[in-house]
């Protein structure tokens, strides 16, 4: 029997194994996998390349553990850049159930890059009632954070001793699961003209791409896609380029399957009209 | 106006020395230079009551102003609307909600006043006037440790009304009262006995087969219904063709199985089974236990009709109903033990995977449509005639609106264009 | 990293590659997590049901604010159960048609809604290619759900064009989906290989 | 008189019609009929639940108890839902509610609920490929396109397709902005004329099998 047709009749388990393969051999190899970095994510790496060195950067964690192949990624890409830069990250969470995975993120890269707390970076956890925090914020944030996330008073960090409004945050970077961002765009950016870039997931960034282009977000991150982009501008390809590679083999495989089942479908269909033609 | 701007600013800067460290506030009557800057209020129109919308307009200057607004009632109590709004925002809404239901009732007097400053309100001034008593609302500024703020005049009283009817939904009233009348028409034309045609639809003449090839092999048949409530009319459409499907495996007298994910629609799809198979004349067969709770949870829901579908191994299996993303792991799941599958379901989204993973599908009205097609009787028949009439209707309505498009704003001809844009506003309900 | 000493983990993890054992064949390590999981989450909703209903919607109205309304729903829900008994089993017809006309009932109005929303969505704000095309797609899809015509001559001709229609928008969303499940699939390999094993960072 | 359909399908005219009439009166109560009526299904729904229990636990009941094949796994089911209530119930005496961060209760959600969630719905990554597989063959014209169309949006959805060529992610971006929402509108009027159909045939009685 013709090996196409063969082919024709292949246990679907057959295909289940490539997938699987092809999916989780990029993700513990890492290989070096071709990621060009779009237009809206560059501007946000290089809005931070030009930051001047000892800037405050928060980044406020809105996501939860259903978004985190999508944003844990950039949050690690992100803060490898700002401790190389000497620029200092100060995490807020509004999602209650992110402050786990922010915490995890942060102290991970802060030990692989010697940072150190209340001096480099700061970690305020999470304070419940969003928009009046987020407007409070431009007031002055020990309001609503006089203590770090394990109750620490803020006064007692060195890096905090200056910091009292969005006057002193020199860019906030949202990481989004949900809508929290047009409150982070109306209030921090709308009033108090805090500069913000954003970190989306993939179904809601198309829904973000009119701030960008309106000029109200210096850039946006678009799912792992996006966080695959930032990691190669960090140079360090990380676990998001790995999903990429993940992603465009698992498509690659699915589709020779179909073309393979195709070109099985015709040879069948030939032999059974000569079959017929006797 | 400039020489009372200046003389402001005098004022205020001198005052502003005397006042440091000085909390008291100072209040400067007749000295607004923003007098022409005023809140009118209104009902909100169309709702069930408990809502006022307050209006502004500005000059370009304040639009990074901050604007508060409290709220008087006739027995002086005095209240915060909201703090801090961007002038520029235009309007804000006191509106009574399910955690605050009485805050603002129905038929009695509020008066709305302003306070503009260029920063944010300090909560010890907004308390402190708000303390002053029916005082607070004089119209003037007032300066507070560093700040200014100016305070508008109240508005008249403004009552909130609850309306009898939504003029906004006008025109589907009237788009249902033409559907009535097609669907009335329709049905005495039927009732009348005049004969109507329904075209064929792929995969519902395979049930008979399916129902037929699955007693061959002895086998059962399983039908799903998917996570919708019986509140949800693809429910309803799936358990209607369910009642016809019901018969013809009383005919064939072999079993039915309906694991189900909500309760309700469980009890209601044993009803539907045991009628229909008392019509078939067959009650005996009926057995309660096949129409089975799985969970209500989506994808418990699917582990579970998954495995019944590898232990039963049914020769058919029909998928109607409301699915989500569940659909293709129980239709795979179907497709590997071959069975012969019938599916349909109204979500845009998931009829790509039941036409790749099904032997038919039924898409979207074609669902809905079923239960006539099964069943053919004249009344239904009438029904699905009236639906193709507002199909033509509707078609008739796209195009006139193409070709609006096409003259007023192709070739800008102003009349349709005005057509045009008063046909877009009727159709925003 | 090293493997995970969390008891919660390692459940968490066994019962992932329970249920992927399902991908190979039916097997008792997968019945084992289908009916864990039946079993479970009944338990949860029962509970969640108990919380969120018999509390908040029952016994608080009917307690503390005496809102007897909800009496109705309350017997309604009893008459459910008149099933138990032969000769009163007629009752629980009642709730059944109670509930199907509440949802038609809610159904029509916001049908309407829907189509006017569907019909404005259709008009060409903007005069292009892309506006006409859009045209032509919904009225031949709608063509081709006419049921009281035959579709032959140029009816069949038009419908056939809404067919086609039909399906490149299928393989559309069919494409367009797949990367979504395979980020499901690197979401449970991440928490395989990452919280349970410590194999990858 | 009560046993006929008689009442049930003039129940279910009447509330049909109030729901109806209801959409257009803001005032009160017609105003908020919508969510009074919500609220009651969950209520009536809540005590069908019970019979749902009925009918799920007593089938695996019987199982256990006949030494059904399987019989060890229903035990299980019957143990999982056990426990379940159990632990809410005692963790709602522990806690005031059981859905408190450290209540057991939340464990269970957290390590046997989400996870097996989580697995079930990843499931489709295997099942869309070999799905993909099968039915993608190109039979005729239309199944052809089917084909094609589903192959370009794979492509530019992936890094890869914008290698290929920078265009394919923005003819990908067209396909779903145009063709494809195209027919999704058209199926969606359909849809919702359809929805009206069933809801007039069932108001009016003339579609009477769901209380058969």
């Amino acid at each position: 029997m013709n090996i196409f047709l063969k082919l024709l009749k292949v246990d679907r388990r057959f295909i289940y194994i490539f997938i699987a393969i092809v999916v989780i051999l990029p993700l513990l190899l890492k290989p070096k996998f071709p990621v060009v970095p779009s237009k809206p994510v560059k501007d946000v790496y290089d809005y931070i390349e030009n930051l001047p060195e000892g800037s405050n950067v928060m980044i406020s964690i809105d996501y939860d553990a259903a978004s985190m192949p999508e944003q844990q990624p950039f949050l690690e890409a992100l803060l490898r850049q700002l401790f190389r830069n000497k620029l200092k990250p100060i995490l807020i969470v509004q999602w209650q159930l992110g402050a786990p995975l922010g915490t995890m993120g942060l102290e991970k890269i802060a030990k692989e890059m010697g940072a150190v707390y209340g001096v480099d970076y700061i970690n305020l956890g999470y304070r419940p009632g969003y928009v009046a925090q987020i407007v409070g914020i431009g007031k002055e944030i020990r309001d609503y954070f006089k203590v770090d996330y394990r109750n620490v008073p803020l006064d007692s960090f060195p890096m905090m001793k200056n910091v009292h409004n969005y006057n002193d945050i020199a860019l906030l970077v949202g990481l989004e699961a949900g809508a929290t961002y047009l409150v982070w765009i109306e209030y921090a950016g709308g009033r108090f003209k805090q500069k913000i870039a954003l970190a989306l997931n993939a179904v809601s960034a198309p829904d973000a791409y009119y701030f960008y282009q309106s000029g109200q977000i210096v850039g946006l991150v678009g799912g792992m896609k996006g966080a695959a982009e930032y990691e190669v501008l960090v140079g360090k390809p990380d676990i998001a380029v790995a999903g990429m590679a993940s992603q465009s083999y698992s498509h690659l495989v699915i589709i020779l399957f179909i073309i393979l089942g195709n070109i099985a479908y015709f040879i069948e269909k030939r032999t059974k009209s000569k079959e017929g033609g006797k | 106006m400039l020489k009372k701007i200046l003389l402001l600013i005098f004022l205020v800067f001198s005052v502003s020395l005397f006042s440091q460290g000085n909390d008291s506030i100072i209040f400067l009557e007749n000295q607004n230079p923003f007098l022409d800057f005023k809140l009118t209020g209104s009902d909100i129109p169309n709702d069930g009551g408990g809502g006022i919308q307050i209006n502004w307009c500005f000059p370009d200057s304040l639009g990074n102003w901050f604007l508060t607004v409290l709220r008087r009632d006739d027995s002086n109590n005095i209240m915060v609307v909201a703090t801090d709004l961007l002038v520029s925002s235009m309007q804000v809404r006191d509106v009574s909600s399910d955690e605050e239901p009485s805050r603002v009732k129905d038929n009695s007097n509020y008066y709305y006043t302003g306070i503009l400053s260029k920063n944010m309100i300090s909560e010890e001034f907004l308390n402190r006037l708000i303390s002053n008593g029916s005082g607070y609302s004089k119209n003037g500024v007032y300066i507070f440790g560093n700040d200014t703020f100016y305070v508008t005049g109240e508005t008249d009283p403004i009552v909130s009304k609850s309306s009898w009817f939504n003029l906004s939904r006008i025109p589907v009233l009237v788009s249902l009262i033409i559907i009535a009348f097609v669907f009335l028409y329709y049905l005495n034309l039927a009732k009348s006995g005049k004969d109507l045609y329904i075209r064929k639809i792929n995969g519902l003449d395979a049930v008979e087969e399916a129902v037929g090839r699955s007693t061959e092999m002895g086998k059962p048949i399983m039908y799903i219904l998917g996570i919708g409530y019986v509140t949800d009319i693809p429910t309803i459409a799936g358990l209607t063709i369910l009642g016809r499907v019901a018969k013809k495996v009383a005919d064939y007298e072999t079993r039915i199985l309906v694991p189900s994910y909500d309760p309700v629609v469980m009890t209601t799809a044993q009803e539907v089974v045991k009628e229909a198979f008392t019509e078939a004349g067959r009650p005996d067969l009926y057995n309660k236990n096949d129409i089975m709770y799985i969970t209500q949870d989506q994808f418990g829901y699917a582990a579970g009709v998954d495995g019944m579908m590898m232990r039963e191994k049914p020769g058919a299996v029909f998928l109607q109903g409301l699915f989500f993303a569940e659909s293709l792991i129980l239709a795979e799941t179907g497709h590997s033990i071959g069975a012969i599958q019938i599916s349909g379901t109204t979500e845009t989204a998931q009829l790509p995977f039941f036409v790749a993973a099904c032997d038919y599908t039924l898409i979207g009205e074609e669902m809905m449509a079923a239960s006539v097609y099964l069943q053919k009787e004249p009344m239904m028949l009438g029904s699905i005639a009236a639906e193709d009439l507002l199909k033509v209707f509707i078609m008739f309505l796209i195009i006139t609106g193409f070709v609006l498009s096409v003259l007023g704003y192709g070739l800008k001809i102003e009349v349709l264009k005005n057509v045009f844009d008063w046909l877009i506003k009727l159709l925003q309900v | 990293m090293a493997v995970s000493t969390n008891f919660w983990i390692w459940i968490a993890a066994l019962l992932t590659l329970a249920i992927y054992s399902f991908l190979y064949k039916d097997n008792p390590f997968y019945k084992f997590a289908e009916y864990l999981l039946v079993g479970i989450s009944i338990g949860y909703g029962i509970s969640v049901y108990w919380h969120n209903t018999i509390i908040t919607k029952v016994f608080n109205p009917l307690v503390y604010d005496k809102n007897f309304l909800v009496l109705i729903p309350l017997i309604l829900g009893l008459l459910m159960f008149s099933r138990f008994f032969k000769n009163v089993a007629y009752l629980s017809r009642i709730p059944i048609a109670f509930v199907v006309g509440a949802g038609t009932g809610l159904s029509v109005p916001s049908s309407f809604e829907f189509l006017f929303k569907q019909i404005y969505a259709t008009m060409p704000l903007k005069l292009d290619i892309g506006s006409l095309i859009i045209v032509v797609g919904v009225i031949s899809t709608l063509v081709y759900f006419f049921f009281s015509l035959e579709h032959k001559g140029f009816v069949g001709e038009v419908s056939k064009a809404g067919i086609t229609f039909i399906m490149v928008a299928f393989g559309a969303a069919f494409g367009y989906t797949i990367m979504a499940r395979v980020s499901l699939f690197i979401g449970r390999i991440q928490f395989l290989l990452s919280d349970w094993l410590g194999i990858i960072k | 008189m009560l046993k006929g359909k008689g009442i049930p399908i003039f129940i279910t005219f009447l509330v049909g019609m109030i729901m109806i009439i209801s959409f257009f009166i803001p005032h009160k109560p017609f105003g908020d009929i919508e969510k009074i009526s919500l609220n009651w299904y969950s209520i009536i729904a809540g005590f069908t639940m019970l019979l749902g229990v009925d009918s799920l636990i007593g089938m695996h009941f019987r199982k256990v108890k006949r030494k059904d094949e399987n019989w060890f796994f229903s035990l299980v089911l019957i143990f999982g839902f056990v426990a379940t209530v159990v632990v809410g119930i005692v963790e709602t005496v522990r806690f005031g509610t059981a859905f408190d961060d450290k209540s057991y209760f939340t464990y269970i959600y957290n390590y046997f609920i989400v996870p097996l969630q989580a697995t079930m719905f990843s499931l489709l990554a295997f099942f869309i490929a070999s799905a993909a597989y099968r039915a993608f063959r190109a039979r005729n014209f239309d199944a052809t396109l089917l084909l094609i169309t589903a192959i370009i949006v794979m492509l530019g959805r992936v890094p890869l397709g914008e290698q290929i060529s920078p265009y394919l992610p923005k003819f990908t971006e067209w396909i779903m902005q145009v063709p494809q929402m195209a027919a999704k509108r058209g199926i969606g009027l359909g849809i919702s004329l359809g929805a009206l159909g069933v809801s007039i045939r069932i108001i009016l009685g003339i579609e009477r099998s769901y209380l058969s």
